[in-house]
């Protein structure tokens, strides 16, 4: 929706314009159309222009399913403001259709009266057949209410770019930047971030280069000389704590938060991966950067991917191993064997939809409870989330941190929308990053009945339980780790039934320990006295917290609460769920934290569940919310 | 290229220690009790392999060892070095990783034909073609010992076990033909009933640069005893073993009546040398790029009941696994802060 | 202990004997001694000689560790007595210890008072020394209070079997027949049922038969002839049922379960497995039963196992899969590919101490929530659990009716004290097991638009929600199932968020809905009024039952729920709990039942943890009930 | 050995169908869309199995496609027969479940380089050691398609991409040389540019009893594009593809002027055929018992810049994984009530 409509203040090529505090605009037509490239490009100059800004791909699981054909239509919704911004929008203000599939995918979220942006080009009758439309929409009511824009974007795009003498095959391609170029000028974006971009991306590619730029010119300047579009619309800058911004998706974030964590314990960084959507950017991110001492490994498969990353944390790297939910199971057996070696090691899981290759493209949050108990034995692992795409920074260096200090396999979750979708993000002073760093052992530690000094690899540090850290190359220390029980202390292979009992324990008192460590859970909204307390984790956490605004701002008293550490919850989590008469828990899977909050705390915690691939809209939670109040 | 890391951490041991100290076989000896099966093949490996040890020129704290799950992983606890034993058949990826994370070390994989080639192969396999700067050494009895005694992917084909009451129907892999068929780089079978060809085969295989596969025959006297008489006992030797010597032609025998020859509408045959021209011989030549005739050898005596050649199949040259790309050390807070600010980025206020 | 003595009755070779109700036996020896050969033949006469039962075997990880260490020792415990037992008892009445180790070892299991025998060729000072003894505890007070009955059983061994011409090292290792015969004779069993399964199982090694037979009878004529057992015991056979009985170990019953259902389903059985501790015994005795249309593949590993078994159940048989925590583990995404096909699968987990390698030749309970949450997205699974060694065939059957009846795979929970023990068995008649039949489709069962008939995958029944089960070979039916989201009804790929949330409920539906086909719990002990209710699972039942009845024997009011459900509960559980005023839930694990418990139904149900690799004994969970009743 | 099972069902369709009904291309399309990239390789290859099954003489209803993940591995979707898209990795599994069950099913495998030689490498080789009743078909493009363009297994060293930035250190694998590894018995090359040459090869691959194992040049134009240019293209071919054909010796080039020898010094190796005596030339028979030449060919042209022998390498008979140890149907209650009751039992009352 338009967040709020603004004056008339002024005008771009002599249009007049208004100001709006907001807009959502939705990018869509056929896989190979370029719309996840233009979107976040449009992203970018916002970014740079000053706007909060919050985004949604949305692509199919195919690399190109057939043109044309709704199976192929690939989306990018982007929500820009002039205030913080938490979520991508409920519905898109203007939808940018491609073709006339997309049109028929997307039109659905669009707002009533919303702006439809047409490639009047792609409606030939072959391309509507395609599309499923036996009519052509625009003779039909569907468009009725909606302000629609016919543009002939492939033609003006090809007319323009075949002087370059590029081939039409090819110059048909470049029509996405005629959109971004029509779009830099209905929202008023400095044009020149994009040029200087575009020489950047295709350098050493020049007619593709000169192609892209004709188009985005040519857009640009369809929307100074066309009728079509009488308004442009201006979305003011936000008012921002001072600072240094970047645009960031979460696995960048992610990526950049484990390398800061190599710089921060003094590691190297080790990961072992093998690709998976949509965790294979953090792979090829962290492969971009061996000056920042990263290694990457890409295993045969995520089980090599696994257990290289424990060979690797047994020779004293930072190890991190990363996937998505079929990953994760595979890894199973090796997290348990990490989980008996005691050693550090990050597991990041980008959920997607399951169960089994399920909706690889699409996001969910259905491993928690596989995430908790996904191993056989008594087998506790640390559970850590990100929230919001910038956050995965944070959350990476938290599980680096826990794995480091406690000795002990950590899972990281974020899920497919964290991972595409990206916002503005204030970077950290590198100074107040927190101290990682974790001593190597070095000495004998134990002393034999004899005198004679020796290493224990399983005498415990009596604070945090973990074990030492004693990597090969140490002289004196050499011993020998198994999955196999071992005694308490000397590490030996122990079957004694009273030690297997005190060392089951012990993993789990030391997992359980972790809290002391853990800030107390911050309640947003109305801590005190609320009528309902919202808990929630991952993604979810810009939905519920514009909906908790919403609902609240129409007078009602809510609390929310989001959760970085799951396993385990921060040590007042149980007094906060007692203080609140009802509790909601939303989640894109069908219920695991409630089901966790209740078996913990015998709270009544209330599932709100979507499976749909989707996140939520904040709209949806409204609802939820307002039904729960009523 | 960046350079290659050195072993980075806050506490790391300095890298310059002087000569490596002289060590003897009790120096590689553990405090652990070793818990095979008295008379298994695998005491007899153990002690070539600490009797091979200080021959190699490595110090103790730069050895790691790493078994996965079976009779033959449980070698780790034996060796007094760092030694890890993992689960079953992940043993090459966890030594993978450890390999790359400290290139400076002497990485062992110990496993068995379950560990390594049932659930493990395609492990093996990858370690293998990759030339990671691995030693790996395959015990193969044939047989799951661990649990049990049912048949592996070694047993021959009809083997009657307790999971194959009527014979297995399984055609067997051959350990030495899959590590070709990966191209692996260093290639060589030994047997537990020989110390002397398992200690210098052992030392060769911790010599060669990259990953290195040694098979050795093993007797598990329990499950699957005398899998290999007809061949490593003293009295067959003579008969059935062809010793494999560089630039030597194949011979073997009483008198060196025997020989090896390469006929192209067969493979590798065992011949009469009495029967052939002496230099139809084939030329034993580790160092040949192409592995098509090491391979041919390796299919010489699927069963261990004709005459089996032992020794080194192939030792090549090939970059080890990850030198080129290694990364640097983790260079710090302000290169963090450089990454961070990379790129496009605005400021407010 | 000596469940009960009773007057002194008769003799045996001219001796006093004495009837007792119920004795606890154990033996313990080297892992190379026989010990559970030894012991698992005198529970065969004992079943036979018509006592009740129950035995617990308890052996090193290690095939055979070093001779005369205590990590060798291997043991076995059997309570026989003329009444129902549940248990293998919490302590032995007696305790042979063929080596110093053995008693080192195993002594602290005896009762006080209780009878050791000791075979004194094995007490030699490096015997000694090996086991950790610095003096030979006959000369110190460490057997004070029990009655020592020393007997030189190698000497005596060797010399009889020597003259038969047998080498002095083989005849060594006949002394187990000669502790068999001894004990052949203290408690009055036939020998002449031992003679003759001697010679079977021989048969074919004269030299190893005639020494064994020999060592056998040397034993039966010590006791006769020894001044050093002045009693007998006479164990008078149980009243029990009319019937056919046999013995039988848990993972026996269960192969035969799975023999059994697919008779009962008109299918052939296949078994896709890999070799592991405990369940490997289940490959085994299924491999030995191709005349009963049985299939069993040895797979490379537990992934290729399973996959395997999916591939069978897609191609119409009855599929299955065996293992133990690791490889469920490893099978978890295969698993999540059969929740996604909707094909019948039966996934067994012989559950043993973890985590990672652990304790591989214990027991544990500790795989309950990794058979429930271990995959992946949401994927809803049932999870039925075996209690005792005979209920591990009801269970098979039960687990193969639902994945039948529901195209679901299964996963039926033992664990390795089930897996090994024994007990009698009263057989069933074959014409009252339950009819598994269900038909494969072979119609069309859907009509296109334009009125072709077509098959539908997933056209589910509208009672189980199962689809059909269409296999290759049918002609008219091809079609093309996998693990990508499908639509409901067509199977087509679908990306549709509205079908993926509708898929998800249909799926976690389905599984719920089997509850309807399930029982009602029934309570055992005081239903009206308890003061406290336990819930169990799996193997404890035995321990439970006996310590219930205990405590009810004291005047308490104590109810027994034991799950053979677990996913999903039977649908009277909730009342059932909800009517206890206080509820305890025993498992060896830290609490996973009790979790569930928690979180499905808000009950403080508290757990009561044993992670020791060693069943519960009653003794241990009546201090546990006395203590909550305090 | 008891009988082979007959696939037995409460409802099983009758096994007397009389012959089999003549099929065409389109019987074997399916409705489901092609979801392939414009100009994709899979789509010849697709279009040539279509036209290949009509010669095989199957029938619809016996046909099953088993793919993993991937791009090639969506495969079933488009065959209209029975069809099963599994896992990553696992199709070779899965489809030996399916075969072991219903050995009258025809049961092909489609897979990418890296869903059945990365994570799948194990269970490919142990469903050719094994012998299993299968058609294996692996679509080598040489990258990970599906999931937008990581080297893969059999991507050349120094590649750059995605997930190699400065070039993969990984040395590949050889899709045929490991199949040989594992001792396959039907092993074959063809490429996605000739129809003709895959049908061929798909109908004999087909007709194989056991595993057959075909490697498929297949070029990905989105993400490799041009990866077998030098070879397949008609242009390159008269050159660049080395025809293997029975009993006859290996020759290929203008006029035949190029063939191959095997040296013993060195491999099988190309020459000019001027150069060499012409009895010299390795005479090709797909049915040598011993893999070693078969393997020895499939050395030559590691990489896609030389000569490339297309064709059969090798075609051997071995007994069909299942078939001895087959199961009879189950025999109902009546048997099982004998097996409860059979050894020591007890009556009571
Ligand atoms: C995941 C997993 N699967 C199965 C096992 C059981 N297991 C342990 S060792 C072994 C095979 C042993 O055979 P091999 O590797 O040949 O070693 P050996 O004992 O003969 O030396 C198996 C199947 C296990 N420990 N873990
Ligand atoms: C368990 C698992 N790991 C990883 C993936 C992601 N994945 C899907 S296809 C694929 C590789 C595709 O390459 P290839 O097999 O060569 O097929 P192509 O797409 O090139 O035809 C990968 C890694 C997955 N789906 N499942
Ligand atoms: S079972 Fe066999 S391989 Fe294992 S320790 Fe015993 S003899 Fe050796
Ligand atoms: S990505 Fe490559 S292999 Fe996959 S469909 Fe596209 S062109 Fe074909
Ligand atoms: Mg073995
Ligand atoms: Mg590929």
């Amino acid at each position: 929706m338009l967040d709020d409509t603004d004056v008339t203040v002024g005008g771009s090529g002599g249009k007049p314009s208004e100001e709006v505090t907001g807009v959502v605009i939705r990018l869509a037509g056929d896989s190979g159309d370029g719309m996840q490239l233009t979107g976040n490009q449009f992203t970018a100059v916002s970014a740079l222009a000053g706007n909060a800004l919050s985004t949604l791909p949305d692509f199919p699981a195919e690399i190109r399913a057939p043109a044309g054909t709704l199976p192929g239509v690939s989306a990018f919704q982007v929500h820009i403001a002039g205030h913080e911004v938490t979520t991508p929008g409920d519905a898109a203000d203007v939808l940018v259709a491609m073709n006339p599939a997309a049109l028929r995918a997307e039109l659905p979220k669009v707002v009533p009266g919303g702006t439809v942006v047409l490639n009047t080009d792609a409606f030939g009758e072959r391309d509507l057949r395609k599309a499923g439309y036996d009519v052509d929409p625009r003779d039909t009511g569907d468009l009725e209410g909606f302000e629609v824009v016919e543009v002939p974007m492939t033609s003006l795009t090809v007319t323009a770019v075949k002087e370059l003498g590029v081939k039409s095959r090819d110059a048909e391609r470049s029509k996405n930047f005629f959109a971004l170029g029509l779009l830099c000028w209905m929202y008023h974006r400095d044009p020149e971030g994009v040029r200087s971009w575009i020489r950047d991306r295709f350098n050493g590619k020049d007619q593709v280069l000169a192609a892209n730029l004709t188009a985005f010119e040519v857009g640009l300047n369809f929307g100074e000389t066309t009728e079509l579009i009488p308004v442009t619309r201006v979305v003011p800058p936000v008012v921002r704590e001072p600072g240094t911004y970047r645009s960031i998706s979460g696995n960048t974030a992610l990526s950049w938060g484990l390398i800061a964590a190599g710089q921060l314990a003094e590691l190297p960084l080790f990961l072992g991966s093998y690709p998976i959507t949509p965790a294979s950017d953090i792979l090829h991110e962290l492969s971009r950067h061996p000056g920042m001492g990263v290694r990457t490994f890409q295993a045969e498969d995520e089980i090599a991917a696994c257990t290289a990353a424990i060979g690797a944390a047994f020779a004293g790297d930072l190890a991190v191993t990363t996937t998505s939910g079929p990953g994760l199971a595979l890894k199973a057996e090796a997290i348990g064997l990490a989980v008996s070696l005691e050693l550090p090691l990050v597991v990041v899981d980008i959920q997607r939809g399951g169960p089994s290759t399920g909706l690889p493209t699409k996001t969910e949050q259905a491993d928690l409870l596989q995430a908790m108990f996904g191993r056989h034995g008594e087998s506790p692992v640390p559970v850590v989330a990100a929230s919001r795409p910038s956050d995965c920074f944070d959350a990476a260096v938290e599980a680096a941190r826990i794995a480091l200090a406690y000795r002990t396999p950590v899972i990281l979750l974020s899920d497919g929308y964290l991972a595409n979708s990206a916002e503005p993000w204030r970077l950290p002073a590198v100074e107040s990053l927190p101290d990682l760093r974790v001593g190597f052992a070095t000495e004998p530690n134990h002393t034999a009945p004899d005198g004679t000094p020796e290493f224990w690899p399983y005498l415990r540090d009596p604070d945090t339980l973990a074990r030492p850290w004693a990597v090969p190359g140490t002289p004196g220390l050499e011993h020998r780790i198994g999955g196999i029980e071992k005694a308490d202390g000397s590490g030996d292979i122990s079957y004694d039934p009273a030690n297997h009992q005190r060392m089951t324990e012990l993993r789990a008192a030391k997992v359980a320990g972790i809290a002391g460590t853990v800030p107390p859970v911050e309640v947003q909204g109305d801590a005190e006295d609320p009528e309902v307390l919202v808990v929630g984790w991952g993604s979810t956490w810009g939905a519920i917290t514009d909906a908790v605004e919403r609902v609240r701002a129409g007078g009602r008293r809510v609390a929310h609460v989001h959760l970085r550490h799951l396993n385990p919850f921060p040590p007042n989590l149980g007094e906060v769920l007692a203080d609140a008469p009802r509790v909601l828990v939303p989640e894109m899977n069908l219920g695991q934290l409630a089901l966790l909050l209740r078996s913990t705390f015998l709270v009544d915690a209330r599932p709100v569940n979507k499976v749909a691939g989707q996140p939520f809209t904040a709209a949806e939670l409204v609802v939820e919310l307002e039904k729960i109040l009523d | 290229m960046t350079p290659p890391p050195t072993p980075v951490s806050v506490a790391a041991p300095g890298r310059d220690r002087g000569p490596v100290p002289g060590t003897t076989r009790a120096d590689w000896q553990s405090d652990q009790e070793v818990r095979w099966c008295p008379g298994c093949g695998d005491y007899s490996i153990l002690a070539a392999f600490q009797f091979a040890l200080p021959d190699m020129g490595v110090r103790r704290e730069d050895v790691v060892v790493v078994g996965g799950i079976g009779c033959a992983a449980r070698f780790p606890y034996y060796v007094d070095s760092y030694g890890l034993h993992g689960i079953h058949g992940r043993a090459p990826a966890i030594a993978t990783g450890i390999a790359l994370a400290n290139p400076d070390l002497s990485v062992f994989v110990v496993g068995g034909d379950g560990d390594l080639l049932s659930i493990g192969g395609n492990h093996l396999l990858h370690a293998l073609r990759r030339n990671v700067d691995l030693t790996i050494l395959l015990f193969n009895n044939r047989i799951y010992g661990l649990t049990k005694g049912q048949y592996s992917p070694t047993s021959e084909q009809g083997k009657v076990t307790k999971s194959s009451p009527r014979g297995s129907e399984d055609a067997p892999l051959h350990p030495l033909s899959v590590a070709l068929g990966a191209d692996a780089t260093f290639v060589a079978r030994t047997h537990d009933m020989d110390r002397a060809h398992m200690v210098e085969t052992f030392r060769r295989a911790h010599a060669h640069r990259g990953a290195a596969f040694v098979e050795v025959l093993q007797n598990c006297n329990v499950f699957n005893d005398g899998a290999y008489a007809e061949i490593t006992s003293k009295s067959a030797r003579e008969e059935m073993v062809i010793p494999l010597r560089q630039g030597e032609p194949i011979r073997f025998g009483p008198d060196g009546s025997r020989g090896v020859v390469l006929d192209p509408d067969v493979g590798a045959v065992v011949v009469d040398v009495a029967d052939v021209a002496e230099d139809a011989l084939l030329v034993h030549d580790e160092t040949r790029d192409d592995p098509g005739i090491a391979f041919a050898l390796s299919r010489l005596a699927p069963n261990p009941d004709a005459p089996t050649p032992m020794g080194v199949f192939r030792a090549v040259e090939r970059p080890v696994y990850g030198i080129a790309t290694s990364p640097g050390p983790p260079p710090g807070r302000d290169a963090l802060g450089a990454l961070l600010h990379s790129g496009s980025t605005w400021t407010v206020g």
